[in-house]
Parts: C-alpha cells; structure tokens; sequence
C-alpha cells in the first residue's frame, strides 16, 4: 500500500496557501478541518454561506449556540471583527467574487478543471447547498481530496462521469499523494510525496500529469 | 398600526389549502418551530391545510417543525437547496416513495429567487449551476464571454418568520445566525407571519439596526421563549406528542 | 376665469383616499402637501426613496438633521417606528409591490394611464429620478396636477406627447376640477366641482370623460 | 488585519486615469466630502487623475464635493438618475456645452444596477423604464404577461463611501439616510475606499448592527467632524478655496 497523507495532513498543506488577511468558504465536512492549520501570523476570516464573518473554532460541549451555527449546522464562535447578514449578502459575496479561496471536497475533479462533488448520481435524496455558488464564485477554487476512491480507482479524471458541480472552475487539488495545478485544461504536477515516483503516480492518476519545471516534494508535519 | 396577533393560532389562520409557504431557517438556527406546530395543530383539528408547497433551505431534521409539518402530511412539494443531513428520515422516506415532489435549487440561487420575489425581479442570470444537470431546461445567455443561466423569482402566499424582536409596525431584528432566508422571505411573501421573543412598541427599536422595515410584514405573534430544533432533536422530541 | 382647486385642496382630496396604515410614496414638490392633510383617526407611513420609511413632518428652522432627508432633499423628523435601509432594498420595496400608493406629479396623463412627468423634452437637463420606479411598482399610482398646463392646455390626453414615464400605470388623477378613474383604457368621471358642467370641462380635457353611474360634488374644505 | 488607511491622500492613491468611480451620497447626505476633496488636491498637484467616470445619484450642488470634481474637469461622464438639482450649475454648464457624458438611469435601476454588480449578477429584468426613451435599445422580455427591460451590472474599479463607524477589518455602520447607495456601492468596487467619523478596533462594532460587513471594504480612514455639503453651500463654499 502507497504511503500517503492523513486527511489532516491534506488540510495542512492546504492551508499553508491561504495568504494574510485572505476571505475563506471552508466546504462542509472534511474542508473544514484547513481552519485548524492556519500558519502563525497569518489571519484568515472565514465566511459561512449561512451569515457569518469571521467565525472562530467550536465552543466548548455543552457550550453551543445552536443559533451561532456554520453551513454543516455545526456549532461555531465569534471571533472580535465578525458580522451577521442575510443569505442574499452572503451569496452576493460568494457569487460576486470577494472570497478569496474556497477549498472544497471532490468526487471527481476532471482535468479541466470540471468538478463533481454534489451528487453520486440517481440513487437517494439530491442536495447541492451552496457548492455550486461557490465554485462560480470564489476567486480561486482549490480541491482536497485523497488521491483515489475507497475502491481505489482515481479521482483526477480525464471527464468527469459524475453530475457536475461546475465547470473549468478548479485551479489546484490537494491529493493524499501530490499537489497539481490546473491550467489550460491539463493537470500539472507541483508537488508530490518525496518517496513516489512520477510513474506511480501517474498510475493512479485517470489524465496525464504534465511536469512543467521542478517538481517539489510534498512535505508535511506529522498530525 | 398594531400588527400584533392576539396567538399563534390567529398567525396561522390565512393558510390555506395548496398555498405557497417559505419557513424561514437553516437547520434549526432561525426556524419559526411555534409557528409551524400552530399550523399542524390546526391540520389536526380542521384537516386543513394540505398540499402545501413549502420553500425552506433544508427538509427538516427528527420528527418537529418542518419534518413534522412533512411527516403529517401537509407538504406535496418541497423546494430546497439542502434535504440531505442528519436525520431527514421524514423527508426521504416520502421521496424514495414518490410521496412528495422535490425541485432542488443552489442555496444561492434560492435566496436570489427569493429576494428577487420580494425586489420586483421577474429573472436574472447566475453563473451558479452552469453546465450542470440543475441548470437543464433554462436558458444560458453569455455576458462578457463568461455563460449565465437564467433564473426566475420566487414568491409566497405565506411566508413563516422567526424573528427576535418585533415592534408593533412589524421592524425586526434577528438573532446571530438565525437571520438567514428570514429577511428575504419577509419580501417574498403577500402575507408575512413572525414569531418574536418580544414585542415591543412601535419607536422601541432603533432605527438604524432594524434589519426587516415593517412593510415587509403582515403579522406578529409573541413566542417569548422559542424553542430549538436542535435541542428538541437532541431530546428526541416528536411533534405532536402522542399521549 | 373657472373656479378651481388650490394645490392644497388637491392635496387634500386626495389624501382622503389613502386608508389607514397604508404605505404611501409622495413624489417630490407638490405631491409632498398630501402628507399634511391625512385625516384624523388614520396612519399613513410615508416612504422615502433615499432610504426611510414612516418619516413625519420637517423640523424647525435651524434644527435641521442634513443626514435625514426626504428623496427632495429636505430636512424631514421620525416617527416612532421608522427603519433606515439602503437603496437597492428601498427599491425592492417600491418594484415589489410594496407601497400601498404612490402619488405623482404629471405634464401629461393619457387615458391608457400613461403617465410623463419627468420630460419636457430635449431641451436642459434630463433627470428621471425614482419616477419611472415608482410608477410600477406601487399597488395604485395616481396623479395630482391642475387639469391644465399653464398655457390653459389639456394635461388629460389621448396619447401622451411628451418623453412617457410609465404605460398604462396611473389608475386615477385628482385634478383642480375633478376626480378621474382610468379604467379599460378610457377616462371615467367620478367627482367634479360642483359648479362645473360636463361640457365645460370635457372642454378642457383632450380624451372624452365617460361617466359611469353618478358623477359626484368634488367638495373640499377652505385650505 | 487592519484596513486603515494613514491619511486621506493614501486612501485615495489608488485611483487612475480613466477609471470608473463610484461615489455614495443622496445629495449631500452620506457623500464623502473628504475624499473626494483629497482626490482634488491630488489631481491639483499632479494632473491626475482624469477622464474618470463618476456614477452616483445626482451631479453635485454647489462648488464642493461632485460639484467641485467635476468642475476641476477630473470627470469625463457622470452616470446618475438625477443630473437636476437646487444648485447643479457645473454639471449643467458642461454638460450643454458638450464636455461632460451623461448616462440617465432610473434611481431604483442604478440602486439594482449596481447591487447586481456587487452580487455577480450579470443582467436583471426589471418594469422600471418600460416603453420609455431610457429603455431604448434594452431587450425586452415577457414574463407572465407582463413586459420588462433587461438591464447590466455596474461595477468600479474603485468607490469612495462614507460611513459613521468603521473597524479595522472594514465592518461599517452609517448614520440615518447617509446610507443610501454607499453599501451597495462598497459591494460593487474592485477597491472600496470609506471615511469614517471614527474607526475602532475588531470587535468593536457588534456585530448584529454591522450594515457592511468587512470582506466589502479594503481601506478606511477616519474623519471625524466630517462635512456636509448642505451647511458648506449655505455658506457659499467652493473647494479648493482661492487663497
């Protein structure tokens, strides 16, 4: 079995890219954990589609405002400088361009930049929430993810086949195994695992991984 | 002008069979819970009202409120960007068995329909959902080389609010995240029905911090202490509560 | 010379059709004097454009607040239950149908309830201001002017001949001799002054009058 | 995170030849006399900027303010609704003598215009302006019977905004109908600029009065005894004065 990053790892990395002073839209679930790993001296506001400017991390248990919630009706708290508004303010800052990353989960990203992460298709209860705002929205639209399904088979595709979220609208995915850009329709391979060689990679990877210039090893702490 | 309604029940009386309904919440956080149990309430007694199109964000979650409102019946459409989450047994049970008709719409898109509803915007273009299966069906106009698609307002016979405090020209302030589609579905809606913690006189909240002007509102019913979706769920709490 | 109505007394009559806690818009200038004449026991909220709702009467000389102005740009008080907003919610309430009525000004009402009231046609300055807003938004629109221009030409017309503001949006105009209904496309006569024939004042007044049941005294008090 | 600007002159170096300007105010209501007199003496000392097109509701009164950046001939078109005031002198001189443009739109039009900007909706359907002069070469649609003009965004590359409080990340409150255009204006810019009679610290504003939250605004700077521009053209005032 490949050696590969933690979920937590992956939300590091991620995070290490959110610059000072940046507007963040955390997806629901696993994106979520990226707030926990803002870089020292780094302030980042976080944005929930909900109402709320710059909340900070969950209240103590049986702390919990179940009025103070975030898009994944988890209870959160106020950081000093946050706001409340409406569903229509806080779609006109996700549909007019003033966050600057949202990072969201993926079924599948496709080389385009096509990302699919709503729907698993015909079977059970839809619901898209505000994904598909998000990826129109943002001004820059970044995937964690691990590299393959459970079963295995990859997630970096050449099309999706899964329902899309939106189109040519993902510009880096961060994987288990490597970070990759995209630009101009095809994957370009930034970083990946120190010990993976590109072959293996690329092994799991559905479309091809082009190398444009060095390719870093990603490094990460142990978390 | 007094806009006070003398209960819960009176709030809920103009509903009737059919009608268009907006609930105001995400989750539990802002939804009107005393104001949709009135209205089961008076299901149970009077049979009325049924084949209600409910507008909400979400399905509902345990067997109160909105799930409760489902789970009895009274719901023949659902329109919603969320149904998924914790517990939505209601909903999806009724779904997987064709009992109940979804049309799912992007949480974004949804409080632009609606604030368009209430603005006087019979359609506008989004770049949300486009190229996807949501996005079937309605046209796609370029601006600028980027693709938008077209979507149409949505309006409300009803629109159930829960608000924090009210003043009796029906101005509202809202509690932290409890605000969400509230204010918008107050301007959707031909008839605005909110449930308040209180209710002061009119001049008794200041100017410059009511977030929904009165004209916006037909209604309001005093519930000093609202409950929680959450905590009910949490309590496993089922409405009614069978004796 | 005919008898007619003051402005004031045109003001008057038509503010005994605003019912009470309706929500009114008057339009700049002369529009403004209906506020004066609401009748005892009824509640009227007076709407502003730039941003108030339930504004009352201007405050005393010298006591002037220049951030708590009326879409003329005069002075105006509160009223206990006031609420500020911005712009754009201001004009959802107006398109929106939220406003009970609005009462405008008029050059020219047509009897297809065409109304122009911002124009005068190429010459200086155009400027249109919340008219062309207002005149479809309000659930009735109705006009007040003197039945005649200044010239002694008919400002109830065919078909308006100056720049339009709104198609087929005023329902009734309350002139310096009458109360007029526009109803199907077609001027129908309600009130006259009490001293005035039919035909003396279809004599100034470009469309035909349709009477329709009985025509009322338009009767006003001394203002 | 701390968005204050050091002086005005800092706060209003962004802004270019040829740029599009908004500036919020109704009349002299909630316009940000201070900046734009710094913008002034900008241009005063070094030519620039110019040619800039200015959109805001009326054309400015008097010698101050608008007025006075128009008449520096700073402003190449002005896109308003209401050009025609008490004392629009500069602007109609110019304007007859064919030196300034000007776009005529409907107040509720340009308030949605440029909310639309702000909110990424490229084109709207409103009723305003049907059949009218100002709808001439507008698509028009049908919507349940019922015809409306197709309008566009309006965005600028910078807006210049006055409030009443502001905090370090931008989170602003307004003072009465100052507010008017300015939190539509801050959502509708590329750069949001905003004098503020005071600014405090995170936190400092709660955040339930918050009418424009932080993540709209990239630079405030405080001016607290700001002026009107009512009170300086009852005294006659015209910027820059002549020494």
């Amino acid at each position: 079995m490949m050696a590969k990053l933690s979920n937590n790892q992956i939300a590091w990395r991620a995070a290490q890219d959110i610059h000072d002073s940046a507007y963040v839209n955390l997806g629901i679930g696993f994106p979520e954990k990226v707030a926990q790993y803002q870089p020292a001296g780094r302030e980042a506001i976080f944005h929930t589609e909900n109402g709320i400017l710059d909340f900070g991390p969950p209240p103590a248990k049986g702390e919990e405002d179940w009025d103070l919630i975030n898009a994944g009706k988890k209870a959160v708290t106020l950081r000093p400088g946050s706001a409340f508004f409406h569903h229509a303010d806080s779609f006109a800052m996700v549909r007019g361009g003033h966050l600057d990353v949202a990072i969201l989960g993926a079924y599948e990203v496709a080389e385009n930049g096509d990302l699919a992460n709503w729907s698993t298709g015909p079977k059970g209860v839809p619901a898209v929430g505000g994904a598909m705002d998000l990826v129109h929205g943002a001004k820059r639209v970044a995937v964690i993810t691990d590299h393959v399904t459970k079963d295995g088979k990859p997630k970096l595709v050449k099309r999706c086949t899964l329902p899309l979220t939106g189109v040519a609208c993902v510009t880096r995915v961060y994987t288990s195994l490597a970070v990759i850009d995209i630009e101009e329709g095809r994957f370009v391979l930034r970083e990946k695992l120190a010990g993976l060689s590109l072959a293996d990679l690329q092994a799991v990877t559905e479309a091809e991984l082009l190398v444009s210039g060095s390719v870093a090893d990603l490094t990460v702490p142990d978390l | 002008m007094d806009k006070t309604a003398a209960d819960l029940a009176t709030a809920v009386a103009g509903i009737e069979d059919g009608m268009t309904v907006m609930i105001g919440g995400f989750g539990g956080a802002g939804s009107p819970i005393e104001l949709i149990h009135a209205l089961i309430d008076r299901f149970l007694a009077t049979g009325k009202p049924s084949g209600l199109t409910v507008i909400n964000n979400n399905a509902g979650n345990g067997h109160v409120g909105l799930a409760a409102l489902i789970e009895a019946g009274m719901v023949r459409k659902l329109i919603c960007s969320f149904p998924r989450s914790a517990d939505p047994v209601v909903f999806t049970e009724l779904y997987q068995a064709g009992r109940i008709e979804l049309e799912l719409v992007p949480q974004g898109t949804l409080a632009e329909r609606i604030r368009a509803g209430g603005a006087g915007i019979p359609a506008f273009y989004t770049p949300t959902s486009f190229g996807t299966d949501l996005a079937k069906g309605k046209p796609v106009e370029e601006f600028e080389g980027r693709s938008y698609v077209r979507e149409r307002w949505l309006k409300a016979d009803v629109a159930l609010v829960k608000a924090e405090a009210a003043d009796t020209h029906g101005n509202l302030t809202y509690r932290a995240a409890a605000r969400n589609f509230n204010p918008l579905m107050c301007m959707a809606a031909a008839e605005t029905v909110v449930q308040a913690s209180r209710i002061v006189p009119a001049g008794g909240i200041d100017p410059e911090i009511v977030i929904t002007p009165g004209i916006f509102v037909q209604k309001v019913v005093a519930v000093p202490h609202p409950q929680q979706e959450e905590d009910l769920n949490l309590a496993n709490a089922i409405y009614p509560e069978v004796a």
